[in-house]
């Protein structure tokens, strides 16, 4: 891809009239995050918060290695579905976005845009090495180092790389988590938007997409 | 294989054979006859097969040495043809007339290490990287390590210790 | 027809409608394999810090970090990993090659955290519920580097036991490359060493074939390295981390393998020692034994001019007059101490002090002195019939020895000790037995029984080969005399030799008793010094312990601020610690004289 | 009309091809639609993905984009001693790691003039035959699963997670084995570890036969795969295609018998081939192989001998100098040659290390090309059948 997409430019119509479009403007939202505050009823919250973690609905984006160890999970032998958790094809019907291991800044614009059009409240949960402190790609040009500054990590599940068990744990955690209301990462990605859009600015040099990809 | 290369060694200059294993010869070819001596394997000696291109950084010698494997799949043998090119714009003739993959190793070549191929469809376009703009990243004189320690907020909390120093601190640190 | 069939297998899947599901029931209460790379384990205990696994680990995943409760010691550096799971890839290498095999790994795989900074812990330090996992990863049965030490080539018992020729022939280049290629380079040796010699440093010049860099870091810190690489106590080799799980790296050897294979007529060419320029002071120093040679070599370095003052004809002191030859020759002595004379040291030999000359002579006319006088003179156990004119010293037959005088040799002789030097005596003994009558028969005794005999273990092994027998664990009680004639040594039984608190305090069993048959009898039980040079009036200003001992301070400098006084005499007894000795006194006495100024 | 795809419809309101074999498409025509299809997509084989103009839903140009997974293997590979670089290997090609630890074990051990032990050499063939067994199982879900068929999937992923708990009690290791170390394996079999295996085998076996009914002999299959994405037979040179793709045009490429390493000589096996590689025929001779890989597993479990050493001596892995020289070490992995290409310069660390994988061609050059005139339906069925996987493209 190139700039060249989010330049103001005049294209024509079927009939030949020509139309001028700014594509930052008129294809995508320009507000920013805002905060989704929690309900004042504690019965109300506490009634959600319970239903959000009853069902998990997971992007099916394997951005690394730790992607393969998802299909155990949607399949027989450790069946996640059981769970209330499922994979969903589209960011806009998912929830949890499973981070499976290394991105490499390449990767790490599309888990942007990917995470930012998913619906609140969203969840990020960061698998291996990798997203913790760049595992064993500490070293490398193309691998960011660790996650948390470029999105909110919610829960974190060690290994190199997890193993399906080890992702259940980790979705079981997230669960407690969001039932006691502190699966904040979203508000906490509205709050410190600045922040992240520097860090993420910072190393895709190239940026050609709006700010917030909502 | 010597004895393609024998018969071979009139026509083009040959130069360091080796045998490296029953079946894999590695030879070095000038680089201005290294396409018609890969075309002449290729459509008289049944080399039909291209396993890769790609480079390896000399920098000391201030060279690349460009490595195209070919495979007899009758014979079953292997050539590697190393060329010898010149580090500063680097370049080398291309070879996507003769397998149709050869773009593509050659537009990673151009990419990772800098060396052009004019004429090869779509060298210049961005392969794997997007949005880089250092030095070829897999030329020697990239820092990887570095650059990444720059670039990518390793994470604090880390700290280092050589035991024979630390020693020397605790038990003798005046000597 | 296929067309109806293509249609209707597909439904042939409804058979498993009705099978048990294989779903795992509970995953999380599932158990990795038995030899599954899960979270680490350490012996925190058997682990020595060497830092091995760090070495290993692409990933840079594996931190030394200080630990409570575990102090810093010999062959202990301390430190212990500290594991970063932000970057562990559980390849498990660090477990591979472990030194001490205390790391493992255990079968557990969980660890959910919100926080990434958790992800830090000292395995077998931090508490962590797999601690007493007992399945998981352990060291395979193989070894990523080599446990088996280079076997050295040595003369065979019977082709060694009649002459004082070289046992120990060096090795070979291929051999030294193979020893050193063991080492992980730890440099735990390196605090243990006394001189703090650059151990790592040296074995990696031997493996990049660099012994011209090799020879210039051993004389960093020692010179003289043909003499320790044959006879140094190489406390080095007690602590190597190899020697955990393996046999130690032969440090000695390969020192000397350094030093063999540089000629010595291009030494100073190779230490750019051609030119040193002088500072005109001049320092004293008594006695040519290690600490003296040491404290010459480094003071010549820093462009003093020093004189030795040496009692005997030739210089080397216990080196040359307390080790016997097959284990240390002559000309390898000259090699080092050669070298130390070209950088313009001089050597006045057959000089006593106190008696051609006096210590405050020395003071006036020189700008410091150092003393090295060594131990020399033999320690008697006393016991009844020691007085017998048969009844000799070891230091004194083996100056003797070296000196070329004829030693009085019995037919059956006993040796009373367990050190080295009782070791030495006793093999002397034995070839020169061989000698004259054609058959060995010295019977050594120790109190110590055989595991603390303090004497190194191939000395008592190579004594053994060489027909001598070794008897620990007897206390002598008194020499058999009849007609004048020794007949032999009675002894009881030694039960213990030290107490609970350490102390020198020996226990015996009076009812197990035991005669050695002897015409001569040696006593080897430690060594005194002569400290009798020292005049009244040095003596009453020079402060001393209770035990006799001259109180020196870091740079071995006196209570007289003039005088340095280091070897035997302060620490030891052996060579490596005279050599460190020297080392540091010789820049003491350059703060000295630099301070004066 | 192409010949790729038995398209039937009247073909005159398509435009013309140019010299080169290409449809010049003018976007502002309004005619084309402008897709990319992934990285984030449920359909794909891993993060790639593919910018395609469509007339309708056809494919009239593609281009692939790769890079999203690259990790600089090559260069870290450069800073890495030989013994760091063992456990970075395998994590180039997820499914199947064991073929890039035995490519570049072999590949240093030749350099290095290093001889294995010869039940090293067994154990490497038997976890080479599993990972290419369980790699297999994945596929043919995957390939099933694009043509709507799931419940494949579910049954061949349980298949393949038994073939993992095998490697977890072999290897220590359920995905990343890292076992094939230089020099040896890290491990002989556990007790009871052969009947455990003859247990799976047996029943994917079983299992197998079911997906033959359910998959193979299924008219919806059979409609959507057959005469679908042929690879001619002369292209196979011209693409440099290996393996699977390449046998099912007829052409036995198959580096386990061409240049026989391990102890495959002293096995009992032909390579799979099959007269004209659509994707039916792809995926036939990839189930073929996948049960001649049972059989070799069996042949290898039956032959192997029982104990031994398992590593060769080394020199000290610290400071291993491997000798000056460089060679390519090549093995077939399912998707077809997957190679190491190993330069040294005598130090104790590797001058460089390229990674040949067979996806190369496969998902860029050959993809690009195969995909012209496919319906949109189809790229995803289309991809599996070539068995692209993008790691090893651009490492």
């Amino acid at each position: 891809m190139s700039k060249e997409h989010t330049e103001k430019r005049i294209v024509y119509s079927p009939e030949g009239d020509p139309i001028e479009v700014n594509p930052l403007q008129d294809y995508f939202c320009e507000d920013l995050p805002e905060v989704h505050k929690a309900s004042s009823i504690a019965i109300l919250e506490n009634f959600r918060n319970w239903a959000r973690s009853r069902s998990l609905w997971v992007l099916g984006f394997g951005t690394g290695c730790g992607a393969i160890e998802m299909r155990p999970l949607m399949t027989p032998k450790f069946d996640a579905y059981r769970y209330g958790i499922q994979w969903r094809p589209t960011p806009r019907q998912a929830d949890v976005f499973v981070v499976s291991g290394y991105l490499s800044v390449k990767t790490l614009k599309r888990v942007i845009r990917t995470y930012e059009q998913m619906q609140g409240p969203k969840y990020v949960m960061a698998l291996g090495s990798c997203t913790i402190n760049g595992g064993m790609y500490w070293d490398s040009y193309n691998t960011i180092n660790r996650l948390d500054y470029y999105l909110p990590v919610d829960v974190y599940v060690a290994g190199c790389m997890p193993r399906p068990e080890a992702l259940l744990a980790g979705f079981d955690q997230l669960k407690k988590i969001i039932r006691e209301g502190r699966g904040e990462g979203y508000n906490k990605y509205a709050e410190e938007f600045a922040w992240y859009k520097a860090n993420q600015k910072k190393i895709i040099k190239d940026w050609d997409m709006p700010d917030y990809n909502w | 294989m010597k004895e393609i290369i024998d018969r071979l060694q009139e026509l083009y200059p040959i130069g360091d054979f080796k045998q490296q294993n029953k079946s894999l010869a590695l030879i070095t070819v000038d680089k201005d006859k290294a396409v018609d001596f890969i075309t002449r394997l290729k459509n008289e000696e049944g080399f039909l097969h291209l396993s890769i291109i790609t480079a390896v950084d000399w920098l000391e010698k201030n060279k690349f040495q460009l490595s195209y494997l070919i495979n007899n799949p009758t014979t079953k043998n292997s050539f590697v043809v190393r060329v010898m090119i010149d580090r500063e714009n680097a370049e080398m003739f291309s070879i996507h007339h003769l397998w149709e993959q050869a773009a593509t190793y050659q537009r990673e070549l151009k990419e990772m290490f800098g060396i052009d191929f004019p004429g090869s469809p779509g060298v210049d376009k961005p392969f794997i990287l997007e949005g880089w703009h250092e030095i070829p990243p897999y030329r020697r004189d990239f820092d990887t390590k570095n650059y990444s320690e720059e670039t990518y907020f390793p994470r604090e909390g880390r700290t280092k210790n050589v035991p024979a120093e630390y020693m020397k601190q605790k038990l003798y640190p005046d000597e | 027809m296929g067309k109806i069939n293509d249609i209707l297998s597909p439904f042939t899947a409804w058979k498993h409608l009705v099978n048990e599901p294989l779903t795992v029931k509970k995953p999380l209460e599932r158990e990795g394999a038995d030899r599954y790379r899960g979270f680490h384990k350490n012996e925190i205990d058997k682990c020595i810090g060497c830092g091995t696994c760090e070495d290993i680990c692409q990933n840079a995943a594996i931190d030394l970090v200080p630990v409570e409760g575990i102090e810093t010691k010999d062959g202990d550096s301390g430190l212990r990993p500290k594991i970063d799971y932000g970057r562990c890839c559980w390849c498990a290498l660090c477990v591979d090659i472990c030194t001490t095999n205390s790391l493992s790994m255990s079968n557990e795989f969980k660890w959910i955290d919100e926080d990434a900074d958790n992800f830090l812990f000292i395995p077998g330090a931090d508490d962590k519920p797999w601690n007493n996992s007992e399945k998981g990863w352990k060291k395979p049965d193989y070894n990523l580097y080599d446990p088996n030490r280079v076997d050295m080539q040595e003369l065979h018992p019977e082709d060694r036991d009649k002459s004082f020729i070289e046992i120990v022939q060096g090795y070979s280049k291929e051999q030294a490359l193979k020893e050193a290629d063991r080492c992980v380079e730890c440099g735990i040796c390196t605090a243990t060493c006394p001189a703090h010699m650059g151990i790592p440093e040296y074995i990696r010049a031997i493996r990049n074939d660099d012994l011209e860099e090799g020879l210039r870091i051993l004389y960093d810190t020692n010179p003289l390295p043909e003499i320790c690489g044959r006879i140094c106590t190489h406390k080095c080799e007690t602590v190597c981390s190899v020697g955990h799980t393996g046999d130690p790296l032969s440090i000695r050897w390969l020192k000397r393998y350094i030093a063999d294979q540089n000629p010595s007529e291009r030494f100073k060419e190779i230490l750019g020692t051609d030119t040193i320029e002088q500072n005109g002071k001049k320092i004293a120093i008594i006695g040519s034994g290690p600490s003296g040679l040491s404290a010459a070599h480094y003071l010549a370095l820093m462009g003093y001019s020093c004189t030795i003052f040496e009692k005997l004809p030739l210089a080397g002191g216990m080196m040359r007059y307390g080790i016997p030859e097959y284990r240390l020759p002559y000309d390898q002595i000259d090699k080092d101490i050669n070298y130390i004379l070209s950088l313009g040291v001089e050597i006045k030999y057959n000089v006593t002090i106190g008696k051609d000359n006096t210590l405050d002579q020395l003071h006036k006319d020189f700008d410091a002195v150092f003393t090295g006088t060594g131990l020399h003179l033999g320690r008697s156990t006393r016991i009844p019939g020691t007085e017998h004119k048969d009844v000799h010293f070891a230091t004194d037959l083996l100056r003797e020895i070296s000196l070329g005088n004829e030693i009085p040799v019995a037919e059956k002789v006993v040796v009373i000790g367990g050190g080295n030097v009782a070791m030495d005596i006793t093999r002397s003994m034995a070839r020169l037995q061989n000698q004259k009558f054609g058959k060995v028969n010295v019977i050594a005794t120790s109190l110590e029984s055989e595991d603390i005999m303090p004497a190194d273990r191939e000395e008592i092994v190579e004594a053994r080969e060489e027909n001598a027998q070794i008897i620990p664990g007897w206390g002598p009680q008194s020499i058999e005399i009849k007609n004048d004639k020794i007949t032999g040594l009675h002894v009881i039984k030694c039960l213990s030799v030290f107490d609970e608190e350490g102390r020198f305090n020996p226990k015996f069993d009076e009812n197990i008793k035991d005669f050695f048959e002897a015409e001569m009898v040696i006593e080897s039980i430690g060594q005194g010094m002569d400290l009798s040079y020292l005049t009244d009036e040095i003596k009453e200003n020079l402060k001393m312990d209770n035990r006799g001992r001259i109180i020196v301070d870091n740079n071995f400098q006196s209570s007289l601020e003039w005088l340095f006084v280091g070897g035997d005499i302060i620490q030891g007894p052996d060579v490596i610690h005279g050599i460190a000795n020297g080392h540091k006194a010789a820049i003491g006495i350059d703060n000295y004289i630099n301070s004066k100024k | 009309m192409s010949k790729l795809f038995n398209i039937k419809e009247d073909r005159s309101l398509f435009p013309e091809k140019n010299e080169q074999g290409k449809i010049d498409i003018d976007l502002s025509s309004h005619k084309y639609l402008k897709l990319w299809h992934g990285p984030q997509h449920p359909g794909i084989t891993g993060n790639m993905s593919l910018e395609i103009t469509l007339l309708g839903d056809e494919v009239m140009d593609c281009e692939t984009h790769v890079g999203y997974l690259h990790r600089g293997f090559e260069k870290l590979m450069e800073r890495r001693k030989y013994i760091q670089c063992f456990p970075i290997v395998c994590r180039v090609a997820v499914p199947e790691p064991d073929f890039n630890e035995y490519c570049f074990a072999s590949a240093m051990e030749e350099l290095a003039g290093i001889e294995i032990p010869e039940s090293a050499k067994w154990l490497r063939t038997l976890v080479l035959e599993m990972a290419r067994l369980a790699s297999y199982l994945m596929w043919i879900g995957g390939q099933a699963g694009a043509f709507g068929q799931g419940i494949i999937g579910q049954w061949t992923n349980y298949l393949r997670d038994s073939m993992l708990d095998r490697f977890e009690e072999l290897t220590g290791g359920r995905v990343y084995h890292m076992y094939i170390i230089p020099g040896g394996v890290r491990g002989l079999l556990p007790s009871g570890f052969k009947q455990r295996m003859e247990e799976n085998l047996k029943f994917i076996e079983q299992m197998m036969k079911d997906v033959e009914r359910v998959m193979f002999n299924n008219a919806v299959f059979k409609k959507r795969s057959v005469d679908m994405g042929i690879i001619e037979k002369d292209w196979i040179y011209k693409f440099g295609i290996t393996g699977p793709n390449a046998r099912a045009a007829g052409v036995p490429l198959d580096v386990r018998k061409d240049n026989p390493y391990l102890v495959y000589p002293q096995l009992d096996f032909e390579a799979v081939t099959a007269t004209h590689s659509d994707i039916y025929n792809r995926a036939d001779v990839r189930r073929r192989d996948l049960l001649m890989s049972v059989d070799l597993i069996r042949q290898i479990m039956a032959k192997m001998p029982q104990k031994g050493e398992i590593r060769a001596e080394t020199p000290n892995v610290l400071h291993w100098k491997v000798p000056a020289g460089e060679t390519y070490s090549k093995a077939e992995c399912t998707r077809g040659e997957y190679g190491y290409y190993m330069v040294s310069d005598g130090s104790e660390y590797p001058r460089r290390i390229n990674v040949r994988g067979p996806s190369y061609t496969h998902a860029v050059s050959l993809l690009e090309k195969m995909i012209i005139n496919c319906n949109l339906a189809d790229i995803a069925g289309l991809m599996v059948s070539l068995h692209t996987y993008p790691p090893e493209i651009e490492r």
